[in-house]
């Protein structure tokens, strides 16, 4: 049976409700670091690359060697600001707004994992529930617009809710595709099938999802309004859009917004495309086969997996910072065009590809890697429908679940998610719930 | 629980959107200037624009009326301060032309290669700002390296970086110093390759073309209608180039130098020089094509300094002694126009036989080309404005003098 | 050293939250002057509402109340109230005589409802002790897929020809329909009615 | 093509319309037309086929004035304005390729018939070349000229509200305006 942290805690003698508090705070903590940290790394990466492309050199004194320090500065400096209120702003909305932004693009993280276990919820409909609390950022936008009183910032907050409330639609089709190729919502599931090398990953499962891959990036960097669709803050037109009354730490929360948001996106895409914790050549699996010997090598595997990940969704950040200082900008109704008339149809055109694939391509990735869990597509696609047909199903409920490979409990392993049993294969377990320790 | 807004009959049944008067304030300053327009628009169609000028009008031909031509030329190169050298070309030859004062063949040379330089540095501020205009930040910065380059020629030539007041009434104030055509030609070499950077960045880039072609299209009537000359004009397929159909004295300047009219005849462009293609969708007279005018130029006016710089070498006569500072004008009127960057550059000198004239008057080009703005935005895109004002490549410093 | 209460509650407390935050929220709505403010306040409640869904543990629906309701219906009501409020902040009076109204008759809906409410047996003793939270990792969606695509999983064990049959499908299919007429119906009365432009001079 | 049978052609065609000329001026040489017919000869120009003159290049106006008596009596003058307009052509150029321009003056009395600040009046050419609307508004703001038939006559570079006209030679800067400091 697990140690799980709030038996540790409570075993320090710290009262009950006390270790739940702590349990719940140390993802939350963890979450809110990285968030930060992360927009903090990436807006001075943005001014060194932005630099470099403009043939210059960006920051340089402060803190260093390369001004790394440079973003620490100009959080304390925006802390230090004041935070002026327009006179005809609407104070508390205008008050609001920012962290309604903030707190949307921060809870979407809730949902992301970052090795096999290390996730803040390991929920079963995790891309449901990044793409549901992604929307609500829209609101932050709208209500910046709205509040603070100035024709500017509406024309900037009507164009930003169009664009990505339009741009939803077709992120939601480029996100379906993984999600029924795995068969799964889950993101630790999605993750885990493309173990193994390269070529298992999802982009290169079939021309379709790789061409819905690019889609994918065009919308994500849409939505969350980067590069040639930032329109909201147009200089030459609309000043700065809706944030152009903010000044100090409200300003910066919705810069910390943007720039978390653009993390979360390209994570996604590397989750559901790029092999999410998987190098391309799987050292720690098969090489040295640490994923799957529990403790500390466990542990370390993981940890390599979250810095896979990392890496690979920065690069996705530079991509769109790369982007965004070499294109200029399009205009608003070239942007519905290109969404309506473009990212729309291919997307769906793609769904239906990769559906036509899965059915009579099935399995087409190499047999000889141990597919994910031992068990491969094709027998979660039957057991879809031969369990919901009739009572010999094979697999059973829990089979479908994910497995945490390392039983080790890790700092992130939540409380919430059961100490699953690891059934041996083949056995079939009674349908329904299956039953907690 | 019906909640009783103040009239029913406010709100009709077909939602009236009222038109709202926007106020597009001063552009970068940098670039354009203090340039306001109001322009009524409900909500993304702009139906009426309205520039408002004189936020910069320093009036500079009243003082005109109180000094010699001589004293006067640091007043040209404050108007079009991104080409300040071929506003003090302009003034200098009005000048020479009321005189009769005949330079050099070394003092003509001399002035081609400034003024074709100067040509140069103001296309690409042009270049960079129309790429800040559609959004993108990167050309403004690659265009200033190659400009403070050439700043800093004109820097060793004159001593001044941007109202350099060179290029007086009867020559230059100062021959140009040692090594310095072989650092021009030193220039030149480097800057071409990077001109083809410049295409890739924006002319070929398809979202720029999106941006662009298509949009702010001006007929060559409409064109010639509103005195639009330069860039403007031959961006509408105008055959008019004053360097080499304007005035005696200044079309002699350029006599026996190779060298083309930059406009679109029967479909293309003179072709001497690798060139990205004109894109399907372009139209003769859109902003692309005015911005494609002014890439080509810069090509010609590398050119014409390549020449210019070995007949300037093998050249005789003095490069011009500036005339006397109280010269006294002989009684009458001249009225001469050059091919300044931006368009026809003209100035009006009436003197009545004293030293001092009488009215000094400066026709600027952007004047004329801004005044189409209302007729060419009239129902356009509100993210088209910028893209329409900035292709005319307007200086608020020539416009309100 | 254990505190006095050994174990907080933790679902008790949370479901209270949750609970207090949409109503409030609600009531919030009614009582706020400014349109603006009635918007999010309605978005905030439908939010903690979808928080309540999270905590008894149905993420599926939970995430659907947050994507369908708050993302969609409410960025549309709150275009909708952008678009229309002629000076930016109108605000609606409700007269004296209607509050009177609205509180006879909320309050017999409300007594109605709570009356039925108790009768049920299953609440009268609801015992404290059950408090672990369901298992988030009930494979929710599964079930549900199935059931929308027309297969019942529940009624697995009836009669072999019958078995599973008789699904959601149908129903699914006649709301989407539905939703599409009334989505082209509001695009047709909302599209733009062509005005003469007004010519400048 | 030159200067000379452009000004026989005009007379021919104008007669009592085109008041004099001077083409032997150093400089460039300008033939002088009365207020009435400016419009007229102002369209042939630009319309007939053998002139075409498209290009109105700048309207300017010179003032004839000298404050100080003494420099007045041997000026050779007396007061008046000068409105200048100068042409050119895309299509029509010289035999050597040159330009093509002509000088159109008007002369007008610096007052409407003598009195202190009644504007001169002159017909405005905005219908027949578009690019005189701005022109026009220029030198009324500057040089006090009315331009009647002008579609929009108001001040372009001054403040709506300025009074006087700057580029007369009897102008004195204001003390003040709107609590700045003039003189």
């Amino acid at each position: 049976m697990q140690t799980t942290l709030v038996d540790l805690l409570t075993s320090a003698g710290l009262p009950d409700p006390l270790a739940h508090v702590i349990r719940a705070l140390v993802p939350c903590v963890l979450i809110i670091h990285l968030v930060a940290v992360g927009a903090l790394v990436f807006i001075w990466l943005e001014r060194k690359v932005s630099g470099r492309i403009q043939d210059r050199l960006g920051p340089t004194r402060v803190g260093g060697r390369f001004g790394w320090l440079q973003t620490l500065a100009d959080g304390i400096k925006l802390i230090a600001k004041e935070d002026i209120t327009p006179g005809e702003a609407d104070a508390m909305l205008f008050r609001i707004a920012p962290y309604v932004s903030f707190a949307a693009s921060f809870a979407a993280w809730l949902a992301m994992p970052f090795a096999v276990g290390w996730s803040g919820l390991d929920m079963n409909v995790a891309v449901f529930f990044v793409l549901a609390v992604l929307g609500l950022e829209v609101f932050g936008v709208i209500l910046a617009g709205y509040a603070s009183g100035s024709k500017w910032s509406l024309f900037g907050a009507m164009r930003e809710a169009a664009q990505v409330v339009s741009y939803e639609v077709p992120l939601g089709l480029c996100v379906v595709i993984p999600v029924f190729i795995c068969g799964t919502m889950n993101l630790t599931t999605i993750g885990e099938m493309q173990r193994g090398f390269a070529t298992n990953w999802l982009i290169f499962h079939d021309p379709f999802t790789f061409c819905v891959f690019w889609v994918y990036i065009t919308c994500g960097v849409a939505s969350v309004n980067r590069a040639p669709f930032d329109l909201a803050e147009a200089e030459s037109e609309l000043v700065a859009g809706f944030h152009t009354e903010y000044s100090g730490l409200r300003w910066s929360f919705f810069f910390m917004a943007e720039y978390g948001s653009m993390l979360l996106v390209s994570a996604l895409a590397v989750i559901l495309f790029l092999g999410a914790w998987h190098g391309p050549i799987p050292i720690f699996s098969i090489g040295l086969g640490w994923t799957d010997a529990g403790g500390i090598l466990g542990y370390l595997a993981s940890l390599a997996g979250c810095a896979n990940l990392i890496l690979k969704s920065s690069l996705g950040v530079i991509v769109m910072i790369w982007v965004r200082w070499t294109l200029p900008r399009l205009r608003i109704d070239q942007v519905m065009t290109t969404c309506l008339k473009y990212c729309v149809p291919l997307a769906s055109f793609c769904f239906l590809g990769a559906l036509a694939w899965q059915a009579w391509i099935p399995n087409v990735t190499p047999a000889s890697l141990p597919a994910p869990f031992g068990i491969d597509r094709a027998a979660i696609r039957e057991s879809w429908v031969t369990r919901a047909g009739g009572p010999h199903a094979t697999v059973s409920d829990a089979q479908l679940t994910p497995q945490t490979a390392s039983p080790v409990p890790t700092t992130l392993a939540t409380q919430s998610v059961p100490d699953r049993n690891i059934p041996v294969a083949g056995s079939t377990a009674p349908i329904g719930r299956e039953e907690t320790p | 629980m019906a909640a009783s807004v103040a009239d029913q009959r406010v709100i009709e049944f077909d939602v009236r959107t009222d038109e709202m008067l926007v106020n597009m304030g001063p552009q970068h300053p940098s670039t354009h200037g203090v340039l306001r327009l109001v322009l009524r628009t409900d909500g993304e169609v702009v139906s009426e624009v309205e520039p408002h000028l004189g936020y910069l009008h320093r009036c500079a031909e009243k003082i005109g009326e109180n000094l010699t031509p001589r004293q006067w030329v640091p007043y040209t190169d404050r108007m079009d301060y991104l080409a300040g050298m071929n506003m003090n070309l302009g003034w200098a030859l009005c000048v020479e032309k009321l005189l009769d004062h005949n330079l050099s063949d070394k003092a003509k040379h001399l002035r081609v290669i400034i003024a074709e330089m100067g040509r140069i540095a103001s296309h690409l501020v042009g270049m960079g700002a129309y790429g800040l205009d559609l959004g993108t930040f990167s050309p403004f910065l690659y265009a200033f390296r190659e400009r403070e380059k050439i700043l800093d020629l004109f820097e060793e030539a004159c001593g001044a970086r941007l109202t350099y007041s060179y290029l007086t009434p009867g020559g230059a104030t100062a021959d140009l110093p040692e090594g310095w055509l072989d650092k021009c030609s030193a220039f030149l070499d480097q800057f071409e390759p990077v001109i083809q950077e410049y295409h890739a960045l924006l002319t070929t880039n398809s979202i720029f073309i999106k941006r662009t072609a298509n949009i702010g299209v001006m007929d060559a009537e409409m064109v010639t209608d509103y005195g639009c000359t330069g860039p403007v004009l031959r961006g509408s397929g105008v055959d008019h180039d004053l360097r080499r159909d304007g005035e005696e004295i200044y079309t002699e300047m350029y006599e026996n130098y190779a060298f083309e009219v930059v406009v679109q005849k029967d479909g293309h462009y003179p072709r001497d020089h690798t060139y990205p293609p004109v894109p399907k969708e372009a139209v003769l007279g859109d902003c692309w094509h005015r911005f494609y005018v002014r890439m080509l130029e810069v090509v010609q006016a590398i050119d014409l300094v390549r020449q210019a710089i070995e007949r300037y070498r093998s050249a005789d006569g003095d490069w011009g002694i500036p005339i006397k500072l109280t010269q006294k004008l002989p009684k009458g009127e001249v009225y001469l126009e050059t091919e300044a960057p931006r368009g026809q550059m003209g100035f009006y000198l009436v003197s009545d036989g004293n030293s001092i004239p009488r009215r000094v008057r400066a026709r600027s080009s952007c004047f004329c080309n801004l005044s189409v703005t209302s007729d060419v935005c009239r129902g356009a895109l509100l993210a088209d404005v910028p893209a329409i004002v900035g292709s005319l490549d307007v200086v608020m410093g020539e416009i309100d003098r | 050293m254990t505190l006095a209460v050994d174990a907080i509650a933790w679902h008790q407390f949370f479901f209270v939250m949750f609970a207090l935050l949409t109503c409030g929220f609600a009531v919030g709505v009614l009582f706020s002057g400014n349109i603006v403010r009635m918007a999010f306040y309605l978005v905030l409640s439908l939010a903690s509402s979808a928080g309540l869904f999270f905590l008894a543990g149905a993420e599926f629906v939970g995430a659907m109340q947050l994507m369908i309701y708050v993302g969609g219906t409410l960025v549309l009501l709150i275009f909708g109230v952008m678009l229309t409020a002629q000076d930016r902040f109108i605000s609606l009076k409700t007269p004296a005589g209607e509050w009177v109204l609205s509180l006879i008759i909320g309050g017999t809906l409300l007594a109605l409802l709570l009356a039925a409410a108790f009768r049920y047996e299953g609440w009268q003793q609801a015992e404290l002790g059950d408090t672990t939270p369901t298992s988030s990792q009930a494979d929710t969606t599964a079930r549900l897929g199935l059931s929308l695509v027309g297969v019942r999983p529940d009624k697995l064990d009836d009669s072999p020809r019958k078995a599973g049959m008789s699904g959601y499908l149908f129903p699914f299919i006649i709301v989407s329909v539905h939703l599409l007429v009334v989505l082209v119906g509001a695009a047709y009365m909302a599209r733009a009615k062509k005005r003469t432009t007004t010519t400048a001079r | 093509m030159t200067e000379l049978n452009l000004y026989e052609t005009l007379q021919a065609k104008f007669g009592d319309q085109i008041a004099g000329a001077n083409l032997e001026a150093i400089g460039d040489s300008w033939i002088e037309v009365t207020a009435a017919g400016l419009v007229e000869v102002c369209h042939f120009l630009k319309h007939d086929p053998n002139w075409q003159f498209n290009l109105l290049n700048c309207i300017t106006v010179v003032d004839y004035f000298e404050p100080d008596p003494k420099k007045a009596a041997k000026a050779g003058w007396e007061p008046h304005l000068e409105v200048v307009y100068h042409l050119s052509s895309t299509e029509q150029k010289h035999e050597d390729g040159t330009r093509f321009g002509v000088v159109l003056k008007v002369m007008t009395p610096r007052w409407k018939d003598d009195q202190e600040g009644q504007l001169p009046e002159v017909p405005s050419v905005a219908s027949v070349w578009r690019t005189a609307d701005w022109h026009e508004r220029e030198t009324f703001d500057l040089s006090g000229v009315i331009f009647t038939g002008h579609p929009d006559l108001r001040r372009i570079l001054c403040p709506e509200d300025w009074e006087g006209h700057p580029l007369r030679k009897d102008y004195e800067m204001p003390l003040e305006y709107h609590g700045i400091r003039g003189r």
